[in-house]
C-alpha cells in the first residue's frame, strides 16, 4: 500500500492562521476578529493555496467565535447556549489555540518527509493479500469491517442505510460545499473552455442539468477567476457573459 | 568489523535487475528487464551472472531460472532455517490482511456460515483467505449444512473468543455500539438520544 | 568477468537471517530471529548490522527497521526502476489529505485520544479524516474512556509504524524536540522577528 499526500491548501483554519502569523500579516497576540477577516480575505485575493473547504472551515470558526463574543455581551440571551466543546472560545483563545497547534503541524510535516522517504524502498509483497495489516485482537476493526459490509450490502439490495450520513456541526448548518466536486467540475471547465478558446455562461449553464450541477458551475467559475484561470467579462449591459481562457 | 570495505558493489544494472527480482511475484524474463531496466538484453544476461554468481558465493539467496524467467530464492542451504521459520511465523502475532479480516468478521456475526455465504456478502472468493483462518485455528469446520452440496460450515472458535477478548460471541459489537465510528456521530451530538 | 571470487561471503548466520528475511511477509524482530537461526540475539545483532552494511555498499536492497522488526526492501536508490516495474495499479494508493496527516500526528503524540481532542488541537471537526484513517488502518480504536460520554480511543497501528518506516512510536522527535526545530525554523523563516 502506498500513500499519497495532498500538500497542497491548508489542513484547517489554524494551519492558515500560522501561516498569517509566520508571514507577519497579522499578530497572534492581539487578533480580533474584523481584523482577522479584513486579512484573511486579503490573503485569499492573493493567494491560490486556499480551497473552498478551508475558507469554510475558517469562516466556522470566525462564527464560533462570534458566537462567543455575542455571549459574553449578551449572557441572558434566549437560545444561545454553548455548544459543547466551545467554551474555549474566548478572546485569548485563538493564541493558546495556535501554541497548542503548532507542534502538531510540525510533526505533519515531519510525517511526510518520514512517509516520502519510506516509500522510496518497496518490499515484497503478495498484491492480493497485502498490507494493510490488522492486529488480531483488534476487535473494533473486526466489527467496523462486519457492519460495513452489512451497510454495502443493504445499499446493494436497495435499502436506505444511514450508515455514512455526515452530521452538521453542533448549531450550525454543514456550508461545506464538495470541494471535490467544485474541483472535478473545474476540470472540466477548464478542458470545454480550453477546447472552445472562450464561451459563453449560458452556454455552460446549458451544460449544466441540475440544480446542484448549477451551483456547483458557479462556484468553479467564481474559483476559476479567482485563480486566474480564466476571465469573465460582460460586453453589454444585462448581455450574456464571456468566458475565456 | 566487516566494514573493510573490500566488497566490490554489484555494477548498477545488476543492482537493478536485483531489486526488480526481488520485489517479482513471478519469473521476470530478460526482455522484460530490460525494458523496465533500460539496457541491452545482453547486458541485463550479463548481470544476471553477475548476481547469481554473488549470491553464490557470499549470500543466504540465489537466482532460480523458471519457466523462462528469472526468480530470487533463498539458497537450497537455507533450506531447515527457512522451514523453520515458516513454521514458527505461523504461531507468531499474527496480522490479518483487510480480506482475511472480512471473512472472519462474516464467519464471527453470520456464524455457522459456509464458504458460498462469505462470498456472497464479500463479493470475492475466499478459499485461501479462509485457509489461512483455518491455520490459524480462528475457525473451525462446525458441520455441513443440509441440503444441495451439502456444504461445509464454519464457525469462530475459543481461541478466536479469547485472541479478541470475548466471554461469547453475544458479546460482539453491534450496530448501535458501532454507529459512533461508522456514521461518523450522527447520534454523538450528547447525551439525548431517546430511541433506545 | 566479475569472477574474481574476491568477495567476502558473509558469515553464515548472516545468510541464514537474509534468507529469513527473504521470505518473511512482515518485519521480523530479532527475539524471533535468534530463536529460529539457533544463536544468540547479539549475534543475529551484528549479523543484521552485517548484511545492512553490505546492501548498503554492494546491492539493490536494504533492510528497514520497522515495528520492532526488521525487513528486506528494495535500496531507495532503485526506487524509479522498481515502480515502473511494479504496475501502479496493484499498490493501491491511498490519498491522504493534510489534514489527515495532520490529525494522524496528533492521533501519533497524544495516543490514546478521543476524537474531541484532535478537534480541540486542530480546531476543526475531524470524523470524516478519523473515518479514512480508520479505514486504511492507520488508526484503530483502542477501548474507551473511562467517564462522562464514554468516547471512543484511538492510537496508531503497526501498519502506520510500516508506512512510516518507523520501529516504534518512540521513533518520533518528540513535541518539545518539535517545538526546538520550530522555534529555531523560525528565525529563518522570516527576517521580521525581533527578540534575538
Amino acid at each position: 500500500m502506498t500513500l499519497d499526500v495532498e500538500l497542497e491548501g491548508f489542513s484547517g483554519p489554524l494551519d492558515l492562521l500560522c501561516h498569517l502569523v509566520e508571514t507577519g500579516e497579522i499578530q497572534a497576540s492581539n487578533i480580533s476578529v474584523s481584523e482577522l477577516i479584513r486579512v484573511y480575505s486579503d490573503f485569499l485575493l492573493r493567494t491560490e493555496r486556499a480551497g473552498i473547504n478551508e475558507m469554510a472551515e475558517f469562516f466556522s470558526l470566525m462564527a464560533r467565535l462570534l458566537l462567543g463574543k455575542l455571549k459574553a455581551l449578551l449572557p441572558s440571551l434566549p437560545g444561545l447556549e454553548t455548544p459543547p466543546g466551545d467554551e474555549e472560545l474566548d478572546p485569548g483563545f485563538l493564541e493558546e489555540a495556535l501554541i497548542r497547534y503548532r507542534p502538531y503541524r510540525m510533526a505533519a510535516a515531519y510525517l511526510g518527509d518520514l512517509m516520502r522517504s519510506r516509500e522510496r524502498s518497496f518490499i515484497r509483497g503478495n498484491p492480493e493479500e497485502g498490507p494493510p495489516w490488522y492486529d488480531l485482537g483488534d476487535l473494533y476493526s473486526l466489527s467496523m469491517v462486519w457492519w460495513e459490509m452489512v451497510g454495502r450490502k443493504k445499499d446493494r439490495t436497495g435499502h436506505k442505510v444511514q450508515l455514512v450520513e455526515e452530521a452538521g456541526w453542533d448549531g450550525i448548518p454543514v456550508a461545506t460545499p464538495d470541494e471535490e466536486q467544485v474541483e472535478s467540475r473545474m476540470e472540466e471547465l477548464r478542458d470545454l473552455i480550453a477546447g472552445r478558446g472562450s464561451m459563453l455562461l449560458s452556454e455552460i449553464i446549458g451544460f449544466s442539468g441540475t440544480r446542484q450541477l448549477l451551483v456547483v458551475t458557479f462556484l468553479a467559475l467564481l474559483e476559476m477567476t479567482r485563480l486566474g484561470i480564466i476571465h469573465i467579462s460582460q460586453e453589454e449591459l444585462f448581455g450574456d457573459v464571456r468566458i475565456r481562457s | 568489523m566487516s566494514g573493510s570495505g573490500a566488497e566490490r558493489p554489484l555494477s548498477p544494472v545488476a543492482r537493478s535487475v536485483e531489486a526488480v527480482l526481488f520485489v517479482a511475484v513471478q519469473p521476470v524474463g530478460v526482455r522484460e528487464l530490460s525494458s523496465v531496466t533500460g539496457v541491452a538484453e545482453d547486458q541485463v544476461a550479463r548481470a544476471l551472472e553477475e548476481i547469481n554468481l554473488r549470491y553464490r558465493n557470499c549470500h543466504g539467496l540465489c537466482l532460480l531460472n523458471i519457466a523462462g524467467g528469472w526468480m530470487m530464492a533463498t539458497s537450497p542451504e537455507q533450506e531447515e532455517v527457512v522451514a523453520m521459520f515458516r513454521d514458527v511465523a505461523l504461531t507468531q502475532k499474527i496480522r490479518l490482511s483487510k480480506a482475511a479480516l472480512e471473512s472472519l468478521a462474516v464467519a464471527a456475526y453470520a456464524q455457522p456460515v459456509t464458504r458460498s455465504e462469505i462470498e456472497e456478502i464479500r463479493g470475492v472468493r475466499c478459499e485461501r483467505v479462509l485457509e489461512t483462518l483455518l491455520r490459524h485455528g480462528l475457525i473451525r469446520v462446525a458441520g455441513r449444512r443440509k441440503g444441495s452440496g451439502t456444504p461445509l460450515l464454519y464457525r469462530t472458535t475459543d481461541s478466536f473468543l479469547s485472541i479478541f477478548g470475548l466471554g461469547s460471541i453475544s458479546d460482539l459489537p453491534t450496530l448501535e455500539e458501532m454507529q459512533e465510528i461508522l456514521s461518523s456521530g450522527d447520534e454523538s451530538s450528547d447525551g439525548g438520544d431517546d430511541e433506545r
